[in-house]
């Protein structure tokens, strides 16, 4: 859907003989003030996803003593992103280039001037949309290591990791890339964000190992009530987000919010009725995770799937995610401080999956297995491989070489007295 | 003098303090504890992990009473603090050699 | 306003024979890209309101050790009502029925495809939109019963009420049942949102009994920085709220903002000016209520009165609502623990009746008791009777069912120790 | 470009013989559903940036003492400016007048009805926009008087410099008045909103002199997570600030919230690596701070200037307000609590100046001193220099006359043991 | 040895603190306590309900010290924390039988 | 009886309260105090202004014993707290004249 926009807007902005030649195309190519107004405030909500939303949903699951650190990385990410996307994000991401990458025509933003239009809106506006999905990518990633790293060493990685692996991933699903053209579906980014930002926080959270006491010392987080406001916050800002990505304010954007609704409450109550009968007891942290589990899971899937889709996609997420966070994570042992694997990763795998087999032609254009299209379940999992494959290898072999030069942890002594003192100079009273 | 110092189930505060006040107490401190013994904690879960919390929250009294007052004020701590449940707390009494009111700079009994 | 706009869309959408017989008609539901941004943005502001505006609003006003269990209570009603709507509600209060409630046409919400439309907008995005109504009402019930209800007898009567008073109560006014026929005004849900909550609060904290040592205990908020938050975003949400309601971005959403602001900054200075010469100090605590109090007072009124009408409206919501809160509620002695009747349902009733007062028939197309049409005001106090008489009683017949079953009540010891620890095994540290 | 568009109003809207006269000019007052959309939602995450942003942003630098005498002012401006702005404020900012000042057309909105038209939205939109401008300019002035202030005091202050000193500037720069009409730029509100919020606090700070212990106790903000949230509110509802500005949603819009994100990030990195250099930590009060400061320089230029000028003002207003807060304060010994003057009007003068030297023609119409136009930097300098002369005199004038009335401090006790408990018998747990 | 007991205003923590450093004193332990007494709290009003809250915040300085600096402590402490208003607190003494530094395990006077 | 105060590293605590638990105590007291000692603070830095944070997060165990119990507690605590480095906290000794359970009004070393 999007990188269809995205291609017709390429091909609207072309130059003026295109744009003469074709009247139809030129005219869809004309800025649409409603969609324009909806794609304002759809990249409104997405920033307000990462700012405050992922500061805050990260910010209450640790310990009090490093609560202002977590906070910090969210807002540091979003600072240094914002600037690298400017620089050459974007346009490694969607300016015209090979299968694999894009070019180096929007370098610094060059050419993208007051008039450039993308579909019916401004690129301007299109272009700060994309880059609230390379923030929030990039900071989910935080809540693998939290507790624990070194916050220079987290600036390089995720510096690097947003250049070469966010841009060249999202350039293959919506920038014109092989996966796109294969006919891999990604509404809104169950690829590209969640199984991206699940898979690198997974190997973060590997290399840069357990956080000194874990399994022994108490973890609780300190205060679920920032937990809540922050799972609230990427709610609602989820709407920009999946309905957004119409990248108009149409019924396409219409059912995008539905089915976001839909599935999200029923991911919710999923994990929280799971965890009720298997733990006695239905938690507010529960509940909030099975809310985010949803919300990734119906993400690519959200300009295909219809209601009752919807429903199952959520009711999936909640189990799958419920699973992966306390059953699978205890067996296998590992560190993921907050989950971003069990909740993004798996719940973007689910996601992806059940896209290819409940994708509605009359909704989003592409039948799914339920539809006899079984093919596009394998279409799903050819994406899903391409992208853990890339981003697990990349992302190892960036920890690798920045370890190599900075630590990656703090000391014990750092960790032990929180970062907020020691990392920041500050703290909570 | 002596110090009477308490450890009682917080909700207890408010009818312990009348019950002293009532024997002629002039003034208390509280401090907020957390409790170890014979009453249980709770579990706390969280995604997978499950925390033991092993102490329980409680209140610490501290009063400083002239000799003569200390028996009647453990009595009227234990009447007022007992709910017969375990963790309903203790009393422990010791001496202090000397008590001065900053603001007059009075000591001894005057001073409490 | 809104059932009117309902109708002009059933009448739109029912079949391609009537709009091709009738073209202005027609072009009154072809999608408006404009229309369709607002009520996007106003779906995610309304959405908002509840989580996490009512989730902060009445988790800062408990004690510290309910805390996650109040947030709970909102964050779960979310859910569960967003399923419910979908499955039932929606059906039930917006397709063609009877008079007094709505048909089976829209079951599972059978039929809403992706080019359903409701007057200029995607029938998806009115389905949401309205589902958030549905949301916010339920979760403004939980204020009454905080601190003691058993969540499962909770999740219990909030799904039975959101269908079987919410519902219906939604369709007499908005879907075309005999309130709205008859000609009761209510722009937004005075009657439909406010009065309802306010009336079920209040059944229910009378069925479910007081606090544990109600009166005699300390059961001062928390935490008053997370109600300011809270209505904070009640009161920006509300925009979506009341704008939202002309379900357009016309003139009409314009004046309904401008009328909001005016009468919610209107109450909340005459409460807290009533409470600084009453008692001496004014409080954080007042002027946050007193601004919910206005924004329920306008929400009937807003698509019908002008700036000098929301002035009135607002002082008078602000000094009613303070009296309830403060004379009313002491002198009954019910525990209505975060005061939901006195500021949602006097207010609602407040509002209601003052917007047959001061309808401007320039503005909304109906005329008030000072233009002259007194009938008006009976046609408000009708709506208010009808809703409160059905609200009290189904909600008390609800009550005392699920209650004959499970205890609607928490042990005293859970009580005493707090919903968080007991009910959901987290803590606040 | 705001008072242009104003001007384009008020003839549009001068009669329908204009309109019938110019058929040009008619449709271009004729509502636009699209841009009303983006101006009801840019409103929305205005009043957003003052209840909860600034009451957050500042209420958590505060010591927990005075947390909820915090936010209480933001909120309780919010109300007041509301209903002044209602009664005179807009009329004096907005109706036609003499070049110094706007007429009495507008009182108590008077004429302000359902289908009046402010260039393509409806003039109530236009009238609440710019209240919550009116609103949060106030609202940040309370962060140079925090922790001291009379609250009765500080309501007069406030009330009669939104009066006398906000809408006199506010009509000058946008509403027909002489720092328009010769030229001068503010896009959004640098010197009107900034700059003047910046040195009435200052002067505040200064007439009501030190608080109690100054520089020798420990006045460390008592929670940074409220800070951060509210400085992530501040950064997301300022899309509505600069955005919205362009009063559509067009490619202006599109271009002032692309050069508003990059210009804050490049701010926020610019404070933190200062910050990391000279005092060896990185702090979150640090890249917030920066933030906001970014957020203000853009203020001025976002419909002005393109990305690469805003990366340059960002950083520049990084290093300035690092340097007013940390260096300049310090020496000179004032103490404006929460450096609203190092942060709001050295930002916003570095705003104003950069935008005389960065202007593009090419996207505002306008070329700065880089194009040539030596000549707009003389401009902007006469238009901060006459909001600094007025504004400094009007507030100083204003707080001598109320303090020769009531006194504007608090007593020393009520100090000591906070304004919380003492102002507003509430405290936080 | 003995142990110096205060309840002072949390204002005046950091003089008290530099007056018993002066002294010689190389360590102590701060408490936040709530008292009850003479000075009376406040009280708090929310929508209709009024809540008296009966304490006072404090601060509880323990101190432990040689016999022969005792009296000299308690005089520091004193005029530290002295405004002559009500509320200023109270000092209490008492014996302690040992003391040990839990890094070296130094017993009597070198543990302090 | 003796009550055995320590100040202690706040993660100590439970090593120590493991190591009085097998020694046969019942119960103990945690309340949570700040500490000045040869440990130094931190400095905390907003915008301009530098704070020092002159005082330690510790924990103060408070544990009441039967005399013959004192030293072995003591020692028991040394062991678990200890870890060699500074700030390791301290332990004091006092008599106390009497004790009682508030639930059974059972005193002396039974009320332990
Ligand atoms: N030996 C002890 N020393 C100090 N405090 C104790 C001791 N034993 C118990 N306490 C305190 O008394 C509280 C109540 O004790 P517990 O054993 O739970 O119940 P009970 O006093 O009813 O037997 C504990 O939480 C703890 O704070
Ligand atoms: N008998 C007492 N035992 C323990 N603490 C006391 C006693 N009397 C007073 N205090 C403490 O001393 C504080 C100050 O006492 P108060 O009577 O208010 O003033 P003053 O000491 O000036 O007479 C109280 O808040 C309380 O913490
Ligand atoms: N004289 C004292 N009286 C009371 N508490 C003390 C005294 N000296 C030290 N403490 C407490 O013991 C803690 C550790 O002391 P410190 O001097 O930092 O290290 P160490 O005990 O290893 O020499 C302090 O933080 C303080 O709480």
């Amino acid at each position: 859907m999007r990188h269809f926009l995205k291609l017709i807007s390429i091909l609207a902005t072309a130059g003026p003989i295109v744009a003469a030649a074709d009247p139809a195309l030129a005219q869809e190519a004309a800025l649409d003030s409603g969609d324009t107004a909806w794609m304002l405030t759809s990249t409104a909500l997405v920033l307000m996803m990462t700012i405050p939303g992922v500061a805050l949903f990260y910010g209450g699951m640790v310990r009090k003593k490093n609560v202002l650190g977590m906070v910090m990385q969210s807002f540091a990410v979003t600072c240094l992103v914002t600037v690298l996307w400017m620089v050459v994000g974007y346009s490694l991401a969607f300016s015209e280039g090979t299968a694999f990458i894009g070019g180096f025509g929007r370098l610094l933003l060059d050419g993208l001037d007051v008039d450039a239009m993308s579909g019916t809106i401004p690129e301007s506006v299109f272009m700060v949309f994309q880059m609230t999905f390379a923030i929030i990518t990039a900071a989910l990633i935080t809540g693998g290591i939290a507790e624990r790293m070194r916050f220079s060493a987290l600036l390089w990685f995720i510096g690097l990791w947003s250049i070469l692996v966010y841009a060249p991933i999202a350039y293959w699903v919506w920038g014109g890339g092989f996966l796109g053209a294969a006919g891999v579906l990604d509404f809104a980014g169950g690829t590209v964000v969640h199984i991206n930002s699940g898979v690198a926080a997974l190997v973060a959270a590997l290399v840069v190992g357990k956080r000194a006491g874990y399994g022994r010392e108490n973890m609780a987080p300190h205060n679920l009530v920032l937990t809540v406001i922050g799972a609230s916050m990427l709610w609602v800002g989820w709407f920009g987000f999946n309905a957004g990505s119409a990248v108009a304010a149409n019924g396409s954007a219409g059912m995008a919010m539905a089915v976001t609704q839909i599935a999200t409450a029923a991911a919710a109550l999923a994990w929280m009725f799971a965890e009720w009968i298997t733990h006695n007891k239905p938690s507010v942290l529960g509940i909030a995770s099975g809310a985010v589990a949803g919300l990734v899971a119906i993400t690519p899937a959200s300009g295909y799937v219809g209601p009752g889709g919807a429903l199952v996609i959520g009711i999936a997420a909640g189990l799958v995610c419920f699973w992966g966070a306390t059953v699978l994570k205890k067996r296998l042992g590992y560190d993921d401080s907050l989950d971003v694997f069990a909740v993004h990763g798996l719940g973007g795998i689910t996601g992806a999956i059940l896209t290819g087999v409940l994708a509605v032609e009359a909704i989003g254009g592409t039948p799914g297995a339920l539809e006899g299209n079984v093919g596009q379940i394998w279409l799903q999992l050819y994406g899903v491989a391409a992208t853990i494959v890339y981003c697990g290898v990349v992302s190892f072999v960036l920890l690798k070489i920045i370890g190599a030069v900075i630590p990656l942890r703090v000391s014990e002594e750092d960790e032990r007295e929180g970062l907020d003192i020691r990392l920041h100079g500050e703290s909570v009273t | 003098m002596k110090i009477v110092m308490a450890i009682i189930k917080p909700y207890k505060l408010d009818e312990v303090r009348e019950a002293l006040v009532e024997l002629g107490v002039e003034g208390l401190t509280v401090t907020e504890v957390k409790g170890y013994g014979r009453q249980k904690g709770h579990t706390e879960i969280y995604r997978g992990a499950e925390y033991d919390v092993k102490f329980v929250p409680k209140l610490k009294i501290e009063v400083a009473v002239a000799d003569e007052l200390a028996d009647r004020a453990v009595e009227a701590i234990r009447d007022a603090a007992n709910t017969g449940a375990i963790g309903d707390g203790k009393i422990f009494v010791f001496d202090i050699g000397q008590a001065m009111r900053i603001r007059t700079g009075e000591t001894g009994a005057d001073a409490l």
